[in-house]
C-alpha cells in the first residue's frame, strides 16, 4: 500500500475507533510500519490511569489482579486490533477454572468454545456461579489462575471469536 | 484494634472513615462501583476492589460482593457509614457469620430499633417521653380512628419500618384520615416491604433536637451534647448545628441524659443518635434512635474535640469507653451545611454533570468533608451530598457569620450544576434563625409552600 | 511520495482530524517515515474571563473605573483593530486634566498630539506626576473624568497614532 | 470598630485577613500587582485595586500606592499582614499621617524592636534573660573579637537591623572570626542597608520557642499559649507547633509570663511574637519580637479556640482586650506544616508553573489556608508559601498522625511543581521529632548538611 493509501487508511480507523468507542478518550494511536496517526484529548476528568500515575508511596494496591476497570481504552484497543474478546467476571468472588479440586478444567488455551458454553465458575457466597463464553471461539489467555480472587468486571479469559454474533 | 477495615461506602463517608483509619494506623479497604471507578476518593483507601455495575442494589447494597471483597482483602471488620446497608440487620449478622466485626450495634439491637414500634415500646418502658399515639402499629383504620380522636387534630401517620423522613403523612382533620391512612399503608408496603404504620400528634412547630450517644461492650456510655436539626427541607435536614441552641440547661441535661440512660437500657453499642422532638415549652418526646454514625456527627465533633470515627473504631473493637462523661466538654459553637447538587429551580431535584470548578472554602474553624474536585464529574446514581462545610466560633452567631462567610467562597460550577448554598444563605441570613427562634416550619416558610 | 507532497497530505489529515474529532482535543501526530506532523493544544486553564464569569454575588467591585488588566485581549483585540493606542497611568492616585482648576485642560478630544507631550497629572502623595503621550496622534477619546482615582494601569485615553513609532 | 481595611498585602495572608474582616462585618479591600491580576484571590475582598507591576517594590512595598489606594476606597485602616510593609516604622507613620490606623504597634515601638541592639538592650533592662553576648552593635573587629573571646565558640553574628534568619553567620573558631565579621557587615550593609552587627553564644541544639502576644492600648496584654519552630531550614521555619512540647509547665509558664511582662513594658500593642531558644536544661533566652501577626499565628488559634485576627481588629480599633488570660484556655496540640513550591532536588530552589491540579487535604481538625487551586499559576516574583496545613488533636502523637495523613492526601501537581511535602513527612516520621527530642538541628541532620 502507499504511504498516501495508507495514511488515509490510518485516518479511517482512527476516526472510527473514535466513533465507536465509548468513554472519555485519552489518545488513540493507529501505526503500521513508519506511518503513524495520534490523536490525544485533554484531559477532561479523572481517568483511572491518571489516578494510577498520580498515586503517592500509599497507593491503594488493587486486591486481585488489574482489573478491567483500570485501562479500559488499551483493553479495548487491544480487543479491537486483536479481534478478541474478553470474557469478565460478573460478580466479586473467587474463579476456579474446574467444576471441583480433582475435575479437568473447563477450558484450556487452544480450547474451542461455544457461546454460553462454561469456562469456569465463579464462587461467591458459597455459591457457585458458572461463567459462560459469552461468543464462540478460540480461548487464547486464560487472564487468572485457579482459586484465584477477582472483582467485578475483571477479564478472566480471551477468546478468539470464530462468527460475528458475539465478537463484542 | 482492628487491622484492616472495609469501607461499605462512598462518597464523603468513606473518605471521612477512612481518613480515620489512616490515623489509626488500620488499614482500608474501599469498595467501589463502576459508576466510581475514576473517583480520587480511591487514592485515600489503602486497597480498593470493584464491587458492582452503578446501581446501587447491585454494589453498595450487595452484602455479597461486600463480603466476598472482605474475605478477599483479609479484613476483619466493616464499616457501613451511613445509608446503604448501615440500618440493616441481616448484613449485620451475614457480618458476624462471616468472622467480621459489624461496627455498629449488634444486629437484634439495630433490628429492634429499626422496628419504630418496637423502639417506641422499648423506650416507654424506659420511661422515656413519647408523643400522644399509638406505640404499636394500627391493625385497623378503626383503630387509627379512635386513636387520632383521642390524640386530637393534627396527627402524623408513619411506617414503622421507615426512617429518613420517607412515607410520613401529616392529617389535619378527620375528614382526611381514612384516606391518608390508607395511602400511607400501600406507601409503606411499596416502599419498605412492611405496611404497618402507627400515628401520634403532629406538632408542626417544633425543634429536631438529637442527642450524640457513643457505648462500649462494658456497659458504659456517654454523649457528645446535643445537636439541632429543625431546618429540614421534606425531613431532609440542611443544616444542623450544635450545642441546640435557645434551650435551657436544665433541658439540655435531662434530654442528655435520658437518651444515654435509654440506650444503656437497650444495650446500645458504638456511635448511635436519640432524636427527639422538643415543642415551644421545651417538653421533649423521644422519635427514633439512628443506630449508626450520621452525616452531621461533624458538629458533635467540633464542639467537643473528639474524633467520633475514632472512638466507634475503638468500641467496636472491645476497647472499653476511652472517655468518662466528664471528660466531654461541650465549648462554643459549631455548624454544618449540606451542600448537595440540587437545583432550587426544579424543586430541588439532583443535578448531574462535570465540576469543572470546585474550590472549597478554608481557613480557621472551618472543615469540609466532601469527595469532590475540580474535574469530578457529579452522577445520577446516588445521593446528591457533595460537601458537608462545617464552622466552629466561640458563639452561635459569629458561627453563623463564619459559616456565611465560608459558603460565601464556596465555589462549585459547571455546566448544569446547581448547588443548595444559596438556599443555605438565605436560611443563614433569617432573621427568625439568627435569634435561633425557628422551627422545623423555617424552610417551607422561606419557600412559600 | 516527494516529503513537500507528504507534509501537504500530513497537514491535510491532521486538520481533517480536528475538524472531525469531537472533544477538547490535546494533541494530534500524524506520521508516515521520518516527515510528521504534531500539534498540541494548550491545556484548559483559569482565564481571567472565567473568573470575570464565575464572580458570585459579593464580587469585589473595581474601585475606579475597570481597569486595563481586568480584559487585557479585548483591549489589545480593540486597539490593534482600530489601530488606537492607550495611554495607561503609571501609579495609583488621581487623574487631573489640567495643570490646576482654572486652567485649560492639557488636552482634548480631536486634538493632535505629539510623543512625550503632557496630556495630564496624576497626584499621588501630594505629588503632581505628569503623564505624556506614548506617542504622536489625535486624541480620539477621553476615559477618566477630570479628578477621578484611577489605578495602576488604568486607561486614560485613546490616541490614534499619526506614524507608526509609538503605536504600541 | 473599622468600616472599612485595606490589606496590604497578597496570598494566604491578604485572604486570611479578608475572611476575618468579611466575618466581622468590616468590607475589605485588597491590592494586587499585575503579577496578581487574574489570581481568584481577588473574589475575597469587597473591592481591589491595581497598585502596580509585579515587582514587590513597586507593588506590596510600594507604600504611595496602597496609600493612595486607601483614600481612593475610604478605608479607615490598613493591615499589613506579614512581610512586606508590615515590619516598617516609616509606613506605620505615613498611615496615621493619612488618618490611617496601622494594624499593628505604634511606629516608634516597631521601630525600637526592629533594631535588634535596641531590642536587646530593652528587654535586658526588663530582666529577660539574653545569650551571652554583645548588647549593643559592636564597633570594631578587636570588640568583637575581645567579646567573642568572653562568650566562648562557637558564636552567632547578627545584624542588628536584621530578621527573618538574613545575614546570620556562626562561627566555630578564633581564626574565622575576622573574616565573618568583616562579611557579615558587608551582608548587612547590602542587604539591610545598615552594617551594623552583633554577636551571642551559638546554641547549635537548641529550640526555638516563641510566645504569641496580644495587648491593647490600655495596658493589658495576655499571651495565647508558646510555639516550637524548630524545625528550620536555614533560619526558615518549615514546621511549627503549640504548645512547645517536652518543656515543664513551670517553664512554659515562666517563659508566657515573661513575655507578658516584656511587652507590657515596652508599650507593645497588637499580636506579636516574642521569640525564645530554649537549651537542654530548658533554660530561656530571649532572640527577638515579631511586632506583626506571624505565618504560624494558626496554631495558636487552633489550641486556644481564639481568632487573632479578629481580636487583633478589635484591639486596633481601639477596643479594650475583650478576653483576659484567664479566658485563655490551652487545649490539646495543634501542628503547622508549610506547603511551598520548591524543589527539593535543587536545594529548594522555588519553583514557578502551572498547577493543574490542587486537591488540599480536608475532614476533621483540619485546616489549611491557602490562595491557590486548580489552575493556579505559581509565579516567580513572590515567596514560594502554597499552602498552611494545620491541624489539631487532643495529644501530640495524634497530630503528628493526623498531620501524616493530611499531607499524604494533599495533591499538588502540575509540569515543573515540586513542594516541599516530601521533606515535611521526612520530618513527621522522623524518631528523634515524634519523641520531641528534636531540636534546630533536626533538618540539617535530615538533609545531611
Amino acid at each position: 500500500m502507499t504511504d498516501q493509501r495508507l495514511l488515509v487508511e490510518l485516518r479511517t480507523h482512527a476516526l472510527g475507533l473514535a466513533d465507536e468507542l465509548s468513554g472519555a478518550l485519552r489518545r488513540i494511536v493507529v501505526r503500521s510500519g513508519d506511518t503513524e496517526i495520534e490523536v490525544e484529548w485533554q484531559q477532561p476528568t479523572v481517568r483511572p490511569d491518571a489516578i494510577a500515575a498520580a498515586l503517592p508511596a500509599a497507593a491503594p494496591q488493587v486486591a486481585a489482579i488489574a482489573p478491567v476497570a483500570a485501562e479500559p481504552i488499551a483493553d479495548l484497543i487491544e480487543s479491537v486490533d486483536e479481534n478478541l474478546a474478553a470474557i469478565a467476571s460478573p460478580m466479586v468472588g473467587t474463579f476456579y477454572r474446574a467444576p471441583s479440586p480433582d475435575a479437568e478444567p473447563y477450558v484450556s488455551v487452544g480450547d474451542l468454545v461455544r457461546k454460553d458454553q462454561p469456562i469456569g465458575v465463579v464462587e461467591a457466597m458459597k455459591l457457585f456461579n458458572p461463567i459462560v463464553a459469552e461468543c464462540s471461539g478460540e480461548v487464547v489467555e486464560i487472564l487468572v489462575k485457579d482459586a484465584q480472587p477477582v472483582e467485578f468486571g475483571q477479564q478472566l479469559m480471551m477468546v478468539r471469536p470464530t462468527d460475528t454474533d458475539g465478537a463484542r | 484494634m482492628f487491622k484492616k477495615v472495609l469501607i461499605a461506602n462512598r462518597g464523603e463517608i468513606a473518605l471521612r472513615v477512612a481518613r480515620a483509619c489512616r490515623e489509626l494506623g488500620i488499614n482500608s479497604v474501599g469498595v467501589y462501583s463502576t459508576a466510581d471507578r475514576d473517583d480520587l476518593v480511591l487514592r485515600h483507601f489503602d486497597e480498593v476492589v470493584h464491587i458492582g455495575p452503578p446501581a446501587g442494589r447491585r454494589s453498595y447494597l450487595n452484602a455479597a460482593a461486600i463480603i466476598e471483597a472482605a474475605s478477599q482483602t483479609g479484613a476483619d471488620a466493616v464499616h457501613p457509614g451511613y445509608g446503604f446497608l448501615s440500618e440493616d440487620p441481616d448484613f449485620a449478622e451475614v457480618c458476624v457469620d462471616n468472622d467480621l466485626t459489624f461496627i455498629g450495634p449488634r444486629a437484634e439491637v439495630m433490628g429492634a430499633l429499626g422496628d419504630k414500634s418496637t423502639a417506641r415500646r422499648l423506650m416507654l418502658d424506659q420511661g422515656l417521653p413519647l408523643l400522644p399515639g399509638s406505640v404499636e402499629a394500627l391493625r385497623t383504620y378503626a383503630e387509627a380512628k379512635s386513636e387520632a380522636d383521642a390524640v386530637g387534630y393534627p396527627i402524623i401517620i408513619k411506617a414503622v419500618a421507615g426512617g429518613g423522613g420517607k412515607g410520613m403523612s401529616v392529617v389535619h382533620a378527620p375528614d382526611d384520615l381514612e384516606t391518608a391512612y390508607r395511602a400511607a399503608r400501600a406507601t409503606a408496603a411499596a416502599v419498605f416491604g412492611d405496611g404497618r404504620v402507627y400515628l401520634e400528634r403532629y406538632v408542626a412547630a417544633a425543634r429536631h433536637v438529637e442527642v450524640q450517644i457513643l457505648c462500649d461492650h462494658y456497659g458504659n456510655g456517654i454523649h457528645l451534647g446535643t445537636r439541632d436539626c429543625s431546618v429540614q427541607r421534606r425531613h431532609q435536614k440542611l443544616i444542623e448545628e450544635g450545642p441546640a441552641p435557645a434551650l435551657s440547661q436544665a433541658t439540655l441535661d435531662d434530654i442528655t441524659s435520658t437518651a444515654v440512660r435509654g440506650a444503656l437500657a437497650i444495650g446500645f453499642t458504638g456511635a448511635g443518635t436519640f432524636e427527639f422532638l422538643v415543642d415551644e415549652n421545651e417538653k421533649f418526646y423521644f422519635m427514633e434512635v439512628n443506630a449508626r454514625l450520621q452525616v452531621e456527627h461533624t458538629v458533635s465533633e467540633m464542639i467537643t474535640g473528639i474524633d467520633l470515627v475514632h472512638e466507634q473504631l475503638h468500641v467496636a473493637a472491645g476497647v472499653p469507653l476511652r472517655l468518662s462523661q466528664q471528660d466531654v466538654e461541650v465549648r462554643g459553637h459549631a455548624i454544618e451545611c449540606r451542600v448537595n447538587g440540587e437545583d432550587p429551580d426544579r424543586d430541588f431535584a439532583p443535578t448531574a454533570g462535570l465540576i469543572e470548578r470546585f474550590i472549597p472554602p478554608g481557613g480557621p474553624f472551618t472543615r469540609v468533608d466532601t469527595h469532590a474536585f475540580s474535574g469530578y464529574r457529579l452522577g445520577p446514581h446516588y445521593d446528591s451530598l457533595l460537601a458537608k462545610v462545617i464552622v466552629w466560633a466561640p458563639d452561635r452567631i459569629g458561627a453563623l457569620n463564619r459559616m456565611e462567610r465560608a459558603l460565601g467562597e464556596f465555589e462549585v460550577s459547571g455546566p448544569g450544576v446547581r448547588t443548595t448554598i444559596p438556599m443555605l444563605r438565605r436560611v443563614l441570613a433569617d432573621f427568625e434563625f439568627r435569634k435561633a427562634e425557628h422551627s422545623t416550619a423555617i424552610v417551607p416558610r422561606l419557600l412559600g409552600n
